[in-house]
This record gives structure tokens, C-alpha cells and sequence, in this order.
């Protein structure tokens, strides 16, 4: 049987033109890797929208890092300041992964 | 003129795709062919610009031209910033950031522009498509100086610094239109010709698709939008006459041709809803695009367009 | 003509795509890139009906033709259903469903059909455009009535009212039509010159590209189906075999000429695989799409291509 | 340190088609927010599909909204009557988020 | 209520080439169903990439399944071989699923 | 020739996307319109090598060129699996994975070849598309033996049998191109006349938007790798030229006229970045992408697009 160990999996939804902002952000906490997936479409406070605008400023994306624990609430702390202004929703889940060293 | 804007093809297809977001069809272009549509653009633009700059040489008039843009780009801005805040009722920060993108450019305005004054025997020099490039970002300096006025460095967390400069002046649209620019300058005529076909023959079709996909993204912003109120939609047909006037008015005074000085007030007239709205997200992360894309994109974009182009163009000829 | 078809570079490329996918080929279009060139190629055909019509005014020949498609798109799939349910041993959900998109109509099947025909001296009227558009519609009113004839209101889980009208009434491919027709009507023959290098020159080419892809679909649907009897592969070929010969001998009947009868038969004869499958998922979800899917795509389709219009060319020149 | 709240992760994979109609459960159920994400292909009872088929009937996407327990029950139970006749896919996990206000 | 029961929910990120060999050791581990999402862009000890390199070899991909604990362990224990030679990211977590019989 | 070549606009837009990534610039060519544009140079160029087969029929020369690819790509690979073992300081499997790739063949250069030869009154036969399309794979099979030799069968964990001959066999590229190749020699001159505008007018405009692309993923590749050695970047570099001048006087000596030997210098020149890289990354998982990507886009692909050409080309012209 294949050995796991716990970690967090980290999800940043946010605008696209973050997503250099927030992985700077990732590097700075400890967190060596990271994806980022497209969101097609979506909708919350301030209405619906979708990808088809070409103008990048109304895109939003995920951000998605898997993180051992106290990497990832180093960078939930060091993201704080940013979450209101940015409008960003962070979600964090706990994950079994194999291969710990990677983390 | 505007009853020939109005059947124009490139026109109609806006209209249509106006029309079919209103009565909430379906319909919709791949966000990878819209951007595929949008570089293509730029660079049969700055192509054509630049075998026209080659042909006629750098002339006194270019100088004036871009001297011209670079100064109302950076300065309309300030005058726009005091309607936002005064009439508009804006906030500082939202002032500032909406101001940015009545200073800067819409390339597909510009381009439409283009068409439809060609195809009314008013053709600008090819170097007004330099000038377009040099209008995208001064605006974008102003903005930020207006949005952070009198404030604190604490307050400044979205700055970001090198970043930012790095995004504004390396941006996706600035390096195309001068790349192929130069590359047309080049080139010249005849390195032209083989590529013709693709970047000549071709342009008003895909003009026509990509309004088509403009008209659709322009009337979402106007209906989904919470955050339009009447002043500033108002404000979202008046900053562009205003500024369109201000900057025909300059054209003529600086000395262009007739069709210059009316692309000149076009592109004083447009709004950005690429370049800025990326580079205030990143620099005024307070700011709410939800106001500044739906002026923009949803009110003034639609307007230049209809109406604005055929204004202009008059206004050019009556100084002219 | 079969001859004349197989070797035409268009239907050679929908081959290819068929081959490949038979190979397992991993070869595929990008899906925004079959979306933009469908886009494409349902603006280019609008635009042109647009302007014949525009050329040849409103005529009795075009009410005729019109009439006659609403109510063959209408009153097929009556036919189809019966057969379906008793030789084809399908429900009757999946029978409706099914019914409905061999009511309502393939946009390319009809625009190869235009090309091949054309090719052949055939060339159908512009208005056959409006023809097709108007078809697309009412066989899905007629599916559904089918597939819920004496239910109760609460088994109709789906229908979801307004939705549905909506969804059929401002669907992609219809307000993209009538819009590029009616846009072709308002430029006519010289506002289209500006534009027809991309809309006319580059047709044949990009519905190549196309067919390319369609070819590949089909050939997946048809390998990784789990759902298609023998019964209903044979009904597959059936179908498109007498609803387009009702059709052309309609369209002979009522008067039209020999291009225009055989497009009206090529348009009964094909199955809708855009329009009616998105209706059917939300108006009739217990509805196998496996099933629908499978026939229109993967045998109906081909089958019309190769074979369909030259029959149907046939027949119109035979009874006309 | 930031406070973290419990919330759920639910994602519904369906038929792109569907999306409205998942979307105006979420609202009626009293989520506030959701996204959309693009699948690429997939298998299942019904045998692999990929998204090149252009025919959006075929395509398949995956709706992802975070909210609390309760309005994520209520959901669950509103998406009930869907789930066999639609064929969804319903995943529910739990997650920490931030900002507990917006959900 | 709806009734619903555990589940796991399974990623791996890997290189878009690799998918059809995941999905055979999924079916293999008795997994019945999957789903593959589009990974746009990342960044890990290899350094930064992005998907617009339309060299099929450098993109990425998540292939999603979700599964009952005892398949979910065996597929795990099928991976294992591959997880260093190919690179690949393993990411287990626990979800509610409903309509067990799917899975 | 070299001031030509830096002239035209397809290698000014190739620059133009080199320097943009180097100034980290935000602008990229969507996926799927580069994906797109790949689908329509391999159908155009295919389309356009079986009309001229069409045209001269087939001619020993034909036969003598197609040996020749089909021996030179199974052959160059283990001169360039020595020099990547020894000079290169390469375990073997890095080296067998690297050596496959230089001894496969790159379209696009290929394409550029043939437009840039053409351009300078040097056109390659129409079957050198044909040899393209033969030296896909030929070089995968001496790659996987060079890194597996001496290798026991439970080393081997990668190779997955049929998987990997079906991926090499039936993969895009080849299909594509073989697939245009067998309609242009069925459609003929006539039938491709009707499909001309879109591929052979388009053909030099797409080509200069996909060589942007190119641009910026080489500099990415080149800036973001972390695997490049000087002794590395030397090989490609020198690769290159001695499997160019091998492929190029062999052409001579076989008989070929100077623009097929140049084609032929070109073709075993370039190295693969799409076909090999997906067969090294089922059957080679081991070998680093870092290394090769980085080695054939970064260094060989530029190298071959901006000197390859003309040096290939003066070679040919001197030894014919
Ligand atoms: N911790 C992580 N979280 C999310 N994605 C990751 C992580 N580590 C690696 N990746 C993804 O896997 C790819 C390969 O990682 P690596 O093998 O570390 O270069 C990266 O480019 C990311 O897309
Ligand atoms: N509860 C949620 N679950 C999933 N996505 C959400 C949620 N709330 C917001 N979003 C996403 O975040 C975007 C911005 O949300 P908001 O700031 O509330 O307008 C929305 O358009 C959605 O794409
Ligand atoms: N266990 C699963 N995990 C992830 N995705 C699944 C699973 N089962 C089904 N799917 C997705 O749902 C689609 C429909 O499934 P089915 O109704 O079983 O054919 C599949 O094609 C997959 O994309
Ligand atoms: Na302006
Ligand atoms: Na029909
Ligand atoms: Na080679």
C-alpha cells in the first residue's frame, strides 16, 4: 500500500489579472507548486458574468495549490489583506496526497 | 453619413449582436476567436500603418499628431476626473480609475473608424496608427495620480510598483500594434504583397464578426450591470463628445488633414476596455470594474460607433 | 453527380475526418474553432440569401417555399414518430424526441448542398436561406407533443414553460441567420463588395475545415454509441430518404425550380444535431441523447452528404 | 491569524445545457454565488464523449458553489427530483473558507 | 432528505498525453466513471509553463474521478509505479456523494 | 540571402514574438487559434503537395527523395545520440529522447522553408511534402532503441506496446498531412481551384500570425528552462547544421533540383516539437521534456527559421 500524508488543497478563485499577484504570494509562504484552472462563467454579489468577454479585466480563474498545513496557513495570513479589496474567495479542503516531499 | 454608418455591414453586425444579448439568445463567439479576432486586427492595423509611414516618410504633421496624443491622453483625464466626481458622484478612487479609460483608446473603435471614414473618401494617414499606440497608456499615469491624490503610501496596497509599469508599457496590445507597425515599415509595399490576402482582403469580414461579438458583449454589460446609475450613464455619452471635440479641435489647429483630425477626435472620443480596466485591477484593486466596463464597454463604446464617428467626421469638415 | 461529389475537395475532407476517427486517430479541431467557423459559415450563407432576396424582391415563389417548410418541419416528425415507435421499438419519450430532429434541419448539410448543387449548375434560390431557418423550429413543438401526448402535468418534469420558448425562439443559430439575412438585405449587392472577400472567397475553405471535424464526429458517435439498434441505424437512412423526397416532391408541387426543390428536399432530409438536442435535453431529460445524437450525427448526416443530395438532385431534375 | 469558518464545497457536473436551471435552484435554495468550469471529456455508464463535439448538447460542465451547511442542505434536497432524470453528479465536501459573511 | 453516502474524490494532475493511460488503470481499478478538466497554466520544481504551447507534450490536465473508499485504494495502489517516473500529482479527499449505485 | 529572410514578414513576426516574451510581455496567440492555424497550414501544404504530384505524376526522383527521408531519419539519430552521450555529457535515455527529435522533422519550418525558398525563385517539388510526412516517425523508433538498448523488458515500464505504434502511426500531423495530400492528387488543379482563396491566398498571412506564436513560446522555453547546458544549447545549434548539410548533399547526390536538396537539407535539419515530444512522453517518461522542448524549440527552431534556410539553400546552390 502506497503511504499517504495529510495536506491542505487551497483554491483562490479570482480575477486573471491576479493570478501573478497571487502566486507571488504563494512563492513568498513556502509553496513550491501550483495550477491554474479557467472559470467559464459564474455569478455572486455583484451579478453574472461570463468568459466570453475578451477584455481580461472580467475574467476570473482558480488558483489551485496543494500545501502541507502550516505552509498553507502561512499563506492564508500573508493573502488576508488582500481578500476585501480583491473581492478573492479562498477555499481550503484537507487532502490525502502521496509523495510528502514534493510539499 | 450616419445613415451610411447605419447599412453598413460592419455596423449592422454590432447591431445584431446588440440585439441578440438583449432578447437574451444564446448566441455567443468562442472567447478564443473574439481574442484570435482582436490580434488579427491589431496587427493588419499596425501593418497597413506602418507600409503608409514607409511610403510617405516621417513627416512634420506625424510629430504634431503624436505630440498631440501623447498630451490629451495624459491630460483629459484631469477633466474627466472632475465630471466623475462632481456630476458623476464618484468616489475618488472610481473617478480616478473611470477617468484612466476616457484618456486612453479603444483600438476597435479606431479601426471601425477607419472603415467607415475610408469608405466616405476620408482617409487618415497611416501614422495615426502610431499615434493610437502612444495614446494607450499616458492616460493610465494620470488616472492613478488622480485616484491616489493626497494619499498616504499605506493606503497605496495595490501600487505594486514595477509591476504595474512592467504590465502597462509591455502589454499585450501596445507591443502588437508597434511590433507590426514596424514590421510594415520594414517591409514596405512590397513585402507587403504576399501577405495582403490574409491581412487586406480580409479585414472588413472579420471586422464585421468581431463587432458582432462587441454588440453581444456591450449589451450584457448595459443589462447586467448594477452599478450604472443615471449621472453616469449620462456622463458615458458626454465625456465622449467632449473629449471627441476637444481632440478634433486640436487636429485641425495642429494642421492635419481632415481625415486625421476626425480620427484624432475619435480616438480622444474613445474609451479602453482592455488595456486599462487589466491595469486597474492590478493598481486600484478598490475600484469597481463593475462601473468602469459598464461605461465603457456598455454606453460609450456603442455610441462612438453609431453615432460618434459620423460626429466627428462632420465636425473635422465643417473646421477643415 | 455521386461521382462529381466524392471527388469534390469538401466532401473528400469530411472522409478524412471519418477515417481518422475510425483510426483513432488522435487528430481533432479545436471546439472554438469549429464554433467560430460554424459562426462563420451561418453569417456567410445569411448575408448571402439576404442579398438575392434583396436582389429579387419578396415573390410568390418565396411565400410558397416558406409555407411549405413550416409545415413540413411541422408535420414529419408525425410520420417519423409512428415509425420509430413501431419499427424502430423506441418509447415514447425517445420516439419524440427523436421525431423532432428529423423535423427540424442540418445548417450544414444545407450549405454543402448549396455548394455541391451549385457546383452541378443547380444553384438554389437566395430565399431557400429563410426556408431553413424557419424549419428549424416547429418540429421541436411537434416532438414534444408527442413525446407528452396524454401525460399529466406532473410527469412534464422539464418542460419549464418559458424557458424552453425562449431557449428555441432566440437559439443561436436562428438569430444568427435571420440576422445575417436581414443584414444582407439592408447592404444589398454593394455594401456586401466590402466584405466579400472573407464571406464569399473563403466559404468553400472553411467548410472544408469543417467538414473535416463533422466527419470526425460522426464517426465517434457512431463507434463509441452503446444505444443504436439495427433497427434504428436502418430507420437512420430511412428517414432522410422519405421525408426529402416528400420534400422535394413538395417543393416541385408548389412550383419552385429544379435547385430550390432539391435544396427544399435536402432540408427535410437532414437531421438537426445543434438546435433540437439542446431543446430536448431540457424539455424532454429522460430522453436518451445517446440515441438522438447517434442517428442524427452519425449516420443521417453522412448519409445526406454522400449520398442524400444527389438523390435529391435527382429526383428534382426527374419531376422537373 | 485569519478565522476560518466550515462551509461546503458542492459541485454538480451536468450537461451545459442545464446550467440555468441548476443555477436557479442554487438561488431559489439561497446560494449566493457559484461558478462554472469547463469539462474537457469524460466517460461513464454511457461510454466516453469529448467536448470537440461542437453540438453543446453533448457538453458537460461542472457548477462549483461554496456555501453553508444548511443552504447547502436545502439544496441537496431541491436538486433531489433532478438527479436521475438529468443524470447529475453531485459532490458535496467540506471546506474552510474566509469572509464567512458572503455565503 | 436526501440520502447520501462517502465517497472519494480522486485528482491527478498530469501531462494531457498521459490521459488515456490513467484512465485505463481507473477502469482496471474498477472505477467507472471520469472526468478531465483543462489545466491552463502552473508552476512546480520544473519551473513555470503555460497551455498555449500548442506542443500537446507540455500540457497539463486534471483527471477527476470520484469512487468508493476500497476502489479508490486500490486505484491508488495501481498509480503508485507511475507517480515518480511520470511526474504525476495525487490528490484524495472525502466527499458525500448521493446515488451510490453510480459509483 | 540572410537580408531577404530578415526582411520578410513571416521571420519579422517570428522576432516580433521572440522579443515580446523576452520583455515579458502578457501577449499570447490563443491555444485554440494556434491549434487552429497548425490544422490549416498541414491541410493547405498537403492540399498543395498531391495537386503538383497530380500534375507531374509520380518520377523516380520522388521515389530516390522519399528513400532518402525515410533512411535519414532512421539513420541521424544515433550520430546525435553519440554526440548527445559524449559532447552533450546526456544519460541514455535523455539522449535517445533528444536524438528522436532531431531526427524527426518540424512542419512549420518545413513551411517557411518552402515559402522563403519560393520567395528567392527556389521552389521545392511538390513531393517534399510527401518526404515530410514519411520522416515523422522513421526517428522514433531509432530514439526508443538507442535509449532502451541493453535495457532489460522490466526496465522498460514505459513503452505500453501498441499504444505507443498507434499514437506514432495514426498522430495528427501525419494523418493530416497525408490525409490533404491523397484530396489534392484526387481533387486535381480543377477541383482545388474552388478551395484556393481560402488556402493558398491565406496561406503566407496565417503563416506569419502562427510564426508570432512560435516566437513566444521559443523565448519562453528558452527563459524558463532550467535544464539548458552551454554544452547543450552548442548541439542545437550544431545539430542543426551537420544532419542540414547531410540531408542537403545527400539531396545533390541522389538528383535532386536545388530548391527539393535545400527542402531536403531543411527538412533533416529541423527537429520535432509536436509529434516526437508526445510519443517520448507515453514511451520515455523518464527523459526530461525540460530537455528537449527546450533544446528544439528554444535554440534548433529559431536557429533553423532565421540561418538554417539560407545556409541549406547557398549549400544546395553551390553543390548543384
Ligand atoms: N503543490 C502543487 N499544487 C498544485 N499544483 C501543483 C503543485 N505542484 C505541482 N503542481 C502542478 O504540477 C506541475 C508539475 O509540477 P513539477 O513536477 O513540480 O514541475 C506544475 O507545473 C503544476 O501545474
Ligand atoms: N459561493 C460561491 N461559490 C462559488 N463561486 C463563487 C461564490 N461566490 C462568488 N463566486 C465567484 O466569484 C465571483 C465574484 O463574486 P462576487 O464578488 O460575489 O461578485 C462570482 O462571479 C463567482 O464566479
Ligand atoms: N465517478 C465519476 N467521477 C467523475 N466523473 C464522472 C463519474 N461518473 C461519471 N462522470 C462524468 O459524468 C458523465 C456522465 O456519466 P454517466 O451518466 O455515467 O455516463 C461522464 O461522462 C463523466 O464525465
Ligand atoms: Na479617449
Ligand atoms: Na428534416
Ligand atoms: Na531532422
Amino acid at each position: 500500500m502506497v503511504s499517504t500524508v495529510s495536506a491542505k488543497r487551497i483554491e483562490i478563485l479570482c480575477d486573471t489579472p491576479l493570478v501573478p499577484r497571487i502566486v507571488g504570494i504563494l512563492r513568498a509562504s513556502g509553496i513550491k507548486g501550483w495550477s491554474v484552472l479557467h472559470v467559464e462563467s459564474g455569478g455572486g454579489r455583484d451579478g453574472e458574468w461570463r468568459q466570453d468577454e475578451f477584455t481580461g479585466a472580467a475574467a476570473k480563474t482558480i488558483v489551485l495549490a496543494i500545501a502541507k498545513a502550516d505552509t498553507a496557513a502561512a499563506f492564508t495570513d500573508a493573502l488576508a489583506p488582500m481578500l476585501d479589496s480583491y473581492g478573492l474567495l479562498l477555499i481550503v479542503g484537507d487532502v490525502q496526497v502521496v509523495r510528502a516531499d514534493r510539499f | 453619413m450616419i445613415v451610411e454608418t447605419l447599412t453598413s455591414p460592419v455596423i449592422l453586425f454590432f447591431v445584431l449582436g446588440f440585439i441578440a444579448a438583449l432578447i437574451k439568445s444564446d448566441l455567443s463567439i468562442p472567447e478564443a476567436f473574439a481574442k484570435a479576432m482582436s490580434i488579427y486586427l491589431m496587427a493588419a492595423i499596425g501593418l497597413k500603418g506602418g507600409i503608409e509611414v514607409a511610403d510617405s516618410g516621417f513627416t512634420p504633421d506625424l510629430a504634431a499628431a503624436a505630440i498631440a496624443g501623447l498630451v490629451l491622453s495624459f491630460a483629459l483625464p484631469f477633466l474627466a476626473f472632475a465630471l466623475l466626481k462632481s456630476f458623476g458622484r464618484l468616489g475618488q478612487v472610481d473617478a480616478g480609475a473611470v477617468a484612466a479609460h476616457y484618456g486612453s483608446v479603444s483600438v476597435v473603435t479606431f479601426v471601425t473608424a477607419k472603415e467607415i471614414l475610408t469608405a466616405s473618401g476620408l482617409e487618415p494617414q497611416g501614422y495615426m496608427v502610431a499615434v493610437l499606440a502612444l495614446m494607450e497608456t499616458p492616460a493610465i499615469i494620470s488616472g492613478l495620480l488622480l485616484a491616489r491624490w493626497g494619499m498616504t503610501q499605506t493606503d497605496r496596497n495595490g501600487d505594486g510598483g514595477g509591476g504595474l509599469w512592467h504590465e502597462v508599457l509591455a502589454n499585450a496590445s501596445v507591443v502588437l500594434l508597434v511590433g507590426s507597425f514596424i514590421i510594415g515599415m520594414i517591409a514596405g509595399k512590397e513585402g507587403f504583397e504576399a501577405v495582403r490576402p490574409l491581412f487586406d482582403t480580409g479585414f472588413r469580414g472579420v471586422l464585421c464578426l468581431f463587432l458582432l461579438d462587441m454588440g453581444l458583449i456591450a449589451a450584457r454589460r448595459l443589462t447586467q450591470s448594477r452599478k450604472l446609475t443615471v449621472r453616469l450613464a449620462i456622463l458615458a455619452v458626454a465625456l465622449p463628445i467632449i473629449n471627441g471635440t476637444i481632440g478634433t479641435v486640436t487636429g485641425s489647429l495642429i494642421g492635419l488633414d481632415v481625415a486625421s483630425a476626425a480620427a484624432l477626435g475619435v480616438l480622444t472620443a474613445s474609451a479602453s476596455y482592455i488595456a486599462v480596466p487589466a491595469a486597474m485591477r492590478l493598481a486600484l484593486p478598490e475600484a469597481d470594474p463593475g462601473i468602469y466596463l459598464s461605461m465603457s464597454l456598455g454606453i460609450s463604446f456603442p455610441f462612438n460607433i453609431i453615432f460618434g464617428i459620423s460626429i466627428f467626421a462632420a465636425l473635422a469638415r465643417a473646421l477643415g
